[in-house]
């Protein structure tokens, strides 16, 4: 492979709330290679979203948020661009076409006045010119590839008319219309019935294949992120907690938080098992805690040194990194699977 | 949506019924008449006044007038004015168009003024110019009509020269720029008020669908900003519009009454206080009946364009 | 089930909207109101104009109806007359403010007789509902249907005018919007569960009326209310600029401008004067509605 | 007859001419129908002459919409704007009050055989050579059916008074008709003078009388023809060339409704307007519009009387000392010279001064507040506490009336409750809608007192019965518009003597006295004679103000543009 795709430095997001600046996202760094799926993964509140966002400068302009570092995307020619320093148009010429976007919602997501067939060839006849004829043409192969049954007459259907998952499947249609080298999927299953989520998952890893594109899934649930992605990065209270290969951090989690989320995954094959949660919640951006973010709601918390400063990012491990100052020492006090499961 | 129809028409029908005891009622049972310009007449005796009353059927009671008038109506007959013998119809018909005209021109130009102001104020929320339009609106919407068209008729036909001072053409010249340059100030003194309320009710609508996800959606397909909003965001904000079109309708009528008596407009309004005067009751409920149809088929336009034009909504 | 534990992310959604967080809600909406600059504004006009037209008269070493017509058409801000004079040589400014007595007296009479009448039979409608409720909102939609001016004329053309019968023509046309506006608060109020606990704790229907639906009604009437207020206001002025109000030598801002309109070119601040309190007042009133929309979130247009 | 000086009053005001004394003092006496310059209006342009084809065109600004166009119904004062250049009378009245003949071949007099002597046996000769605008010719049957229909009890009549006199209605020839009169009535000539005839051919087919079609596109005799109508707006008529007489001259006459005298002004002085008719130029534009360059402006003489009607069937108003110190009270002066900038002429009679039986030697009011006091004093109504007078438990209390939304009256309204109050006399201001001030609040004298204007002639007649007749008070059942319930024997009798003889000396004698009688009992208190501010555009040539029409444009025919 020739090199990322995507390269985010020391990605900040604030917002501005009255004179102060609320800071939201804490230099955010990854990079994601063409072909690969990297779970971005938080409880709500914990930044991924306003990452994401920021990347696709989809966040309210200038004086409502304050976005700083680096989005290194590389170009279908090879060139690479800052999404976070392009002027507006030039953003909005590689937003769509180089790098596109799923969201959460499929119900609200897409505009209920607009046939779908138009609002995916909108796209199309946006970044390749094309005329509305060629546009649908492509819309009609798009939203058979995506498997929705009877394409044409689909094309003509409003969204009212489809299921959640179908307009997810439409979601997905409209991102992939030109061929984009990045897809951020912010929690594209999450609104989805459980059965209807599985298709979506299968379809998008089908699509990756197919595509070569490199995938950012964002997403709360740790089930799903075992099932799609290469690497993981956990995110809390705006900044990156853990991150590595799937296996290591699901199968050997270093940041007790990352133990949390693993633990509140529901298991099927617990019968009756009972739901375990992380007890508390996120910290008010507005006041964080003035050591780690996690350390209130932390079964291993010590004030020391836990409260005395925001702990750096450290590496446990081959291309494993953890944001906790005693995750050596509870690594070598636990057992494989955390304590957490004890507090439900 | 057959069935939409035929329940809503047997509701208008209803509310037209009501509608006509209401405002005969409300003229036959006060004090003055339709006799007052007979009284004049030299040489008038009382016994031949009571004749005339009963020629016109004033001597009956009023729930039989109120029957034998409405029984008329549904064959057709609206009654002839008691000032000139005329057709009521004909002589509303002969007034209608000029109302129409100025409340067109007028809703047009709010229609016009007002979205791009509720557009943009939206777009650019609590910038200066939302902020400014907002509270711009809000005056507008606090003008007395009348005073608003003396004082643009003091300003720009008296003082300035620019504008005629009223009607609707000078005799004679039948130009096309004649016709409009009579409308200009009454058209804009009568869209004043309905620009205040439709850039309210635009921005309102616009702020509504500007924060959904779809509209995200849009930008990041990486469209233009302003294809963004008006493909994506107005399309959907307008649609209540529609609905507010036919809900403006009574509040527009009004308006042009007042504005046809300050501009001196041969609108229906003008000839609602003209018979007013003479107490010309054919005349009066004939307007008000038409002045309720058309607030009626408005309100039903409204919603079967509502309808047609919004994917979502079904009628039945 | 998945986000049972972990909601999806709503503080997000509330950041990014523009809007004033919902969370500063619990502040009251006393907060709120004074958030609104321009509510502030327009309640400080109507309490400056209230005095103003209450204790500035008896200030003002002229009486409002002193005819001197040797004086009259004197020019404003000149001479011992501050607004000038009218055609009769009266003085403008204390006639100015005994108008606002008026005018203001029957915007606010108008408004409580509207608002009662209009509540009332919104309550009725509301809470009654079936045929009684339908025949009623049908009254209320055919009222409607007459643009309210034409029926204010109407109406007008046939009283003897003085500030009781306008205030009572006004009021007649103006109770519909809130017949409308809590017959349609009562319909939800009473879906929900508290008044079916009050029936079932053996509560009348009228006790439920008043004292569980009205009081969860009173924001949007409230609001409604001091729109009212302003249209009533608008409504004189627009009657008595015809001739059929208030009556000569009391004067109401409406009458005033009535007798000014001939002097447009010759005195214009006959006309430019009562206008523009007729203007303010109404605006205040609408900005203080407006700003109690918010406060109350309520969501009524009149 | 009642007449306001404001819009949308349905007072069928159906006046007319009367003798022009004063003002006809270059006047070309006699029968032609032009009677030159008259002192007082001074043409705007030195005089050219007559185009020989209709060539232009006029606009006429009216404050009220003219809408009845068979002009035998009833209708009011405006629509007669329309009459006089539609329609032909046989004669018209001339500024100086002489007739001249129009359908007529001439007037009928004793001298020329057309009347008897004893005033009751009528020979009319008509002139042979009028067409009706749609080609057929006028004939004695049309002025018989006319005649007819007028008293036809089924028809919406404008006037029966004069006309139900007529008796054996006879067509001697096409050019010749002959009546007898039930008894002498000296008024009917001028009553004829203002009594429009349409074609029977026509009206006769109508399928509903009251409601004629022929409204819809009326045929006439006068100089203009039917044009088009734009209802609410403007009516156009097109030049007669048929027409009998001279002229027309304009090739269009536009009659043209502008309800808001501000408006009208200002396209009076935008030049949309030729001419403003009715109550022309209100008092308050005239100082301005004197300085107008392009139109004439002057004021013009009306034979309508402002007065306060006093309704005589109220205790309070049963006392001649409260009507004569309410007079005494009254700020004449300031009312003329101030609310109407002095363009009223101050007047002691009903009648105006230009009238051949005007009496100039009536006693004049003055403004004496302390006399008007001790008069009330004398006749022994003394101030109460609240200083309002009493007497015998009646309170001189009284409310005043008049047409909502004339603004002059108001503010006189308001002056004399300030006067009235000084002598310890409350005057409340009660105005009321046309409709009902004029109804039956007015005629059958509802009001305890009112401001109106008043002609009370009968055309150019000086017979006041209608308003002072004791057999006028509808009240008590009269046929009439004596509202102030005068109940007179002595002036039952005047007006009696004054009706029933066609001797003009005679006629002169009686009316002088009822002058004075009314001047003495004060029904009406008398304010003055109105004057309109007219105008014209320069250039419009042939116009002539005629006191003794209804409206400035009866000859319009004879109107030019030099």
């Amino acid at each position: 492979m020739a090199g990322p795709v995507l390269e985010v430095r020391g990605l900040s997001v604030g917002f501005a709330d009255g004179r102060r600046t609320v800071p939201a996202v804490h230099e955010v760094a990854f990079t994601l290679h063409p072909g690969e799926t990297l779970a971005l993964v938080g409880e709500s509140g914990s930044g991924k979203s306003v990452t994401s966002l920021a990347l696709m400068r989809l966040l309210p302009p200038a004086p409502r948020t304050r976005v700083t570092g680096a989005a290194l995307l590389r170009g279908r020619d090879g060139t690479v661009h800052d999404l976070l320093a392009l002027p507006d148009a030039a953003v909005r010429a590689l937003r769509g076409d180089r790098i596109a976007m799923i969201f959460q919602e499929p119900m609200t997501s897409l505009n209920p006045v607009h046939r779908i067939g138009d609002q995916i060839a909108e796209s199309v006849r946006f970044h390749r010119g094309l005329d509305r004829h060629a546009a649908l043409k492509r819309a009609e192969g798009l939203i058979e590839r995506v498997g929705i049954p009877d394409a044409a007459r689909r094309l003509r259907a409003y969204p009212h008319e489809l299921s959640g998952g179908m307009r997810q499947r439409v979601m997905i249609a409209m991102a992939l219309a030109c061929d984009p080298a990045v897809l951020i999927a912010d929690e594209p299953t999450t609104a989805l019935d459980v059965t209807v989520q599985s298709q979506i998952l299968a379809l998008l890893k089908g699509l990756q294949r197919e595509t070569g594109m490199g995938l950012v899934f964002i997403t709360h649930n740790l089930g799903v992120v075992a099932e799609i992605a290469d690497r993981v990065m956990v995110m809390y209270a705006g900044r990156i907690v853990e991150s590595g290969g799937v296996v290591p951090v699901m199968t050997a989690p270093r940041m007790p938080y990352t133990a949390g989320l693993i633990a509140s995954v529901p298991r099927l094959d617990l019968k009756g098992g009972e739901m375990v949660s992380i007890p508390g919640t996120v910290p008010d951006p507005r006041a964080p805690p003035p050591g780690c973010a996690f350390a209130p709601r932390c079964p291993h918390r010590r004030p020391t040194p836990c409260d005395e400063a925001v702990p750096p990012l450290e590496a446990a491990g081959a291309g494993h990194d953890v944001r906790c100052r005693r995750w050596a020492e509870i690594a070598a006090a636990a057992a494989p699977r955390p304590a957490l499961e004890a507090r439900a | 949506m057959a069935r939409f129809l035929v329940s809503r028409l047997a509701q208008s029908l209803l509310l037209l019924v009501l509608v006509s005891v209401i405002g005969f009622g409300v003229l036959h049972l006060a004090p003055g008449g339709p006799m007052a310009q007979f009284a004049l007449v030299p040489g008038m005796s009382q016994a031949q006044l009571a004749e005339i009353a009963h020629a016109m059927g004033l001597d009956q009671p009023l729930p039989l007038q109120y029957w034998q008038w409405f029984s008329r109506l549904l064959v057709g007959d609206w009654g002839h004015s008691y000032r000139d013998a005329q057709p009521v119809l004909a002589v509303i018909a002969a007034r209608l168009p000029a109302t129409l005209e100025l409340m067109g021109a007028a809703i047009a130009l709010a229609v016009l003024t007002g979205v791009t102001v509720g557009v943009l104020g939206a777009v650019r929320r609590d910038s200066a110019f939302d902020v400014l339009s907002t509270a711009g609106a809000m005056v507008a919407l606090s003008i007395p009509t009348f005073w608003f068209g003396l004082v643009t008729i003091y300003v720009f036909s008296v003082k300035l020269g620019w504008l005629p001072a009223g009607s609707r053409a000078t005799v004679g010249d039948a130009s096309l720029w004649g016709y409009v340059h009579h409308l200009i100030a009454p058209a804009c003194v009568l869209a004043l008020v309905e620009v205040a309320v439709w850039s309210r009710y635009m921005r309102s609508a616009m702020l509504d669908v500007i924060d959904q996800d779809f509209v995200r959606t849009a930008r990041a397909k990486g469209l233009p900003e302003r294809r963004v909003v008006l493909h994506h965001v107005l399309r959907n904000a307008w649609l209540p519009m529609i609905t507010l079109a036919g809900l403006e309708l009574p509040t527009l009528l009004g308006g042009a009454l007042v504005t046809e008596t300050v501009f001196t407009w041969p609108g229906m309004g003008r000839l609602f206080l003209d018979s007013l005067g003479y107490r010309d009751y054919p005349v009066v409920m004939g307007i008000l009946m038409v002045s309720a149809l058309l607030v009626l088929i408005g309100s039903l336009m409204a919603d079967l364009v509502g309808a047609v034009v919004d994917p979502r909504v079904r009628l039945d | 089930m998945t986000d049972a534990p972990l909601a999806p992310p709503r503080r997000l959604a509330a950041l990014l909207s523009r809007r004033p967080a919902a969370g500063r809600a619990r502040s009251g909406a006393l907060h709120r109101f004074l958030r609104h600059r321009l509510a502030v504004a327009g309640l400080a006009a109507i309490a400056l104009m209230l005095l103003a037209c209450w204790l500035g008269p008896l200030l003002i070493p002229y009486d409002q109806l002193f005819i001197d017509i040797r004086h009259r058409f004197a020019g404003p801000f000149a001479g011992p007359h501050v607004f000038g004079t009218d055609q009769l040589g009266r003085d403008l400014l204390v006639r100015l403010l005994m108008a606002g007595r008026i005018s203001l007296t029957i915007g606010f009479a108008a408004m409580a007789l509207s608002t009662a009448v209009g509540t009332a039979i919104g309550l009725v409608a509301g809470y009654r509902g079936g045929l009684v409720g339908a025949a009623l909102m049908r009254c209320v939609d055919a009222v409607l249907c007459f643009p309210s001016v034409f029926l204010l004329l109407a109406l007008a053309a046939f009283i003897r005018p003085n500030v009781v019968t306008i205030t009572l023509i006004i009021a007649a046309t103006g109770w519909m919007e809130v017949a409308r506006v809590v017959q349609g608060q009562i319909r939800t109020l009473k879906a929900r569960d508290f008044t079916l606990a009050a029936e079932l704790m053996g509560a009348s229907g009228f006790y439920v009326m008043t004292n569980e639906l009205l009081r969860n009604a009173v924001g949007p009437i409230i609001v409604a209310a001091t729109l009212t207020v302003a249209r009533a206001i608008l409504a004189e002025a627009y009657v008595s600029f015809l001739g059929y109000g208030i009556q000569a030598p009391v004067a109401s801002w409406g009458n005033m401008l009535n007798n000014a309109q001939q002097y447009l070119g010759s005195a214009p601040w006959l006309a430019i004067f009562p206008g523009l309190m007729i203007t303010v007042a109404v605006a205040s009133f609408n900005f203080v509605g407006d700003g109690l929309r918010d406060a109350l979130d309520a969501r009524v247009e009149l | 007859m009642s007449q306001d000086h404001d819009e949308a009053l349905p007072s069928a005001r159906t006046q007319g001419p009367s003798r022009r004394r004063l003002l006809a003092l270059g006047a070309s006496a006699g029968a032609l129908a032009f009677a030159g310059p008259l002192a007082g209006w001074v043409p705007g342009a030195l005089a050219a002459t007559p185009p020989t084809k209709p060539k232009g065109q006029a606009v006429i600004g009216l404050s009220q919409e003219p809408t009845v166009f068979q002009p035998l119904k009833l209708h009011i004062e405006v629509d007669e704007a329309v009459y006089m250049n539609l329609f032909g009378t046989l004669w018209r009245s001339n500024p100086d009050g002489s007739f001249a003949p129009d359908l007529a071949a001439e007037i009928p007099s004793v001298e020329n055989g057309g009347i008897s002597a004893d005033g009751l046996a009528w020979r009319v000769k008509l002139r042979p050579d009028v067409k009706w605008h749609d080609g057929t010719p006028f004939t004695a049957e049309d002025v018989k059916y006319n005649l007819a229909l007028l008293v036809d009890p089924k028809f919406l009549s404008g006037r029966r008074a004069g006309h139900d006199l007529l008796r054996d209605v006879t067509v001697v020839s096409p050019t010749e008709i002959t009546w007898r009169m039930e008894r002498p009535y000296a008024p009917y000539p001028a009553i004829l003078s203002w009594t429009w005839f349409g074609p029977k051919h026509i009206l006769e087919k109508e399928a509903d009388i009251n409601k004629p079609a022929f409204a819809q596109n009326p045929v006439g005799t006068g100089p203009f023809r039917w044009g088009e109508r734009v209802p609410g707006d403007h009516i156009t008529l097109k030049a007669y060339e048929g027409y009998h007489g001279p002229g027309p001259f304009l090739e269009t006459l536009v009659i043209k409704y502008v309800p808001d005298l501000t408006v009208l002004y200002t396209q009076f002085q935008t030049g949309d307007i030729d001419y403003i008719g009715l109550q022309g130029i209100t008092p308050d534009h005239y100082d301005e519009a004197k300085t107008l360059k392009g139109q004439v402006v002057q004021p013009v003489p009306k034979a309508t009387i402002e007065n306060l009607a006093l309704n005589t069937g109220l205790p309070v108003f049963k006392d001649r000392a409260v009507r004569e110190a309410l007079y005494l009270a009254v700020d004449k002066k300031s009312i003329i010279e101030q609310l109407y900038y002095g363009l009223p002429v101050p007047t002691e009679s009903y009648l105006p001064m230009q009238s051949w039986a005007f009496n100039p030697d009536l006693p004049a009011q003055s403004y004496d507040p302390e006399k008007a006091k001790a008069t009330l004093d004398a006749a022994g109504w003394a101030p109460g506490p609240d200083g309002i007078r009493v007497k015998d438990g009646v309170r001189l209390e009284f409310t005043n009336s008049t047409t909502a939304g004339n603004h002059l009256r108001e503010q006189a309204q308001q002056l004399l409750q300030q006067n009235w109050l000084e002598i310890g006399a409350r005057m409340t201001i009660s105005n009321l809608p046309p409709a009902v001030m004029w109804g039956d609040y007015w005629m059958l004298s509802k009001f305890e007192s009112a401001m109106v204007g008043i002609d009370f002639m009968v055309g150019p007649d000086p017979d006041a019965t209608d308003y002072f007749s004791s057999h006028a008070i509808a009240a008590k059942g009269g046929g009439g518009q004596n509202t102030t319930q005068f109940d007179s024997p002595e002036a039952d009798a005047l007006l009696k003597d004054g009706a029933a003889t066609v001797d003009r000396a005679q006629r002169k004698a009686a009316y002088l006295k009822l002058q004075a009688l009314t001047r003495r009992e004060l029904p009406y208190l008398p304010l003055f004679q109105y004057a309109m501010v007219q105008g014209v555009k320069a250039g419009l040539e042939g116009y002539v103000p005629n006191i003794n029409t209804q409206e400035n444009c009866w000859n319009a025919g004879e109107w030019y543009w030099a």
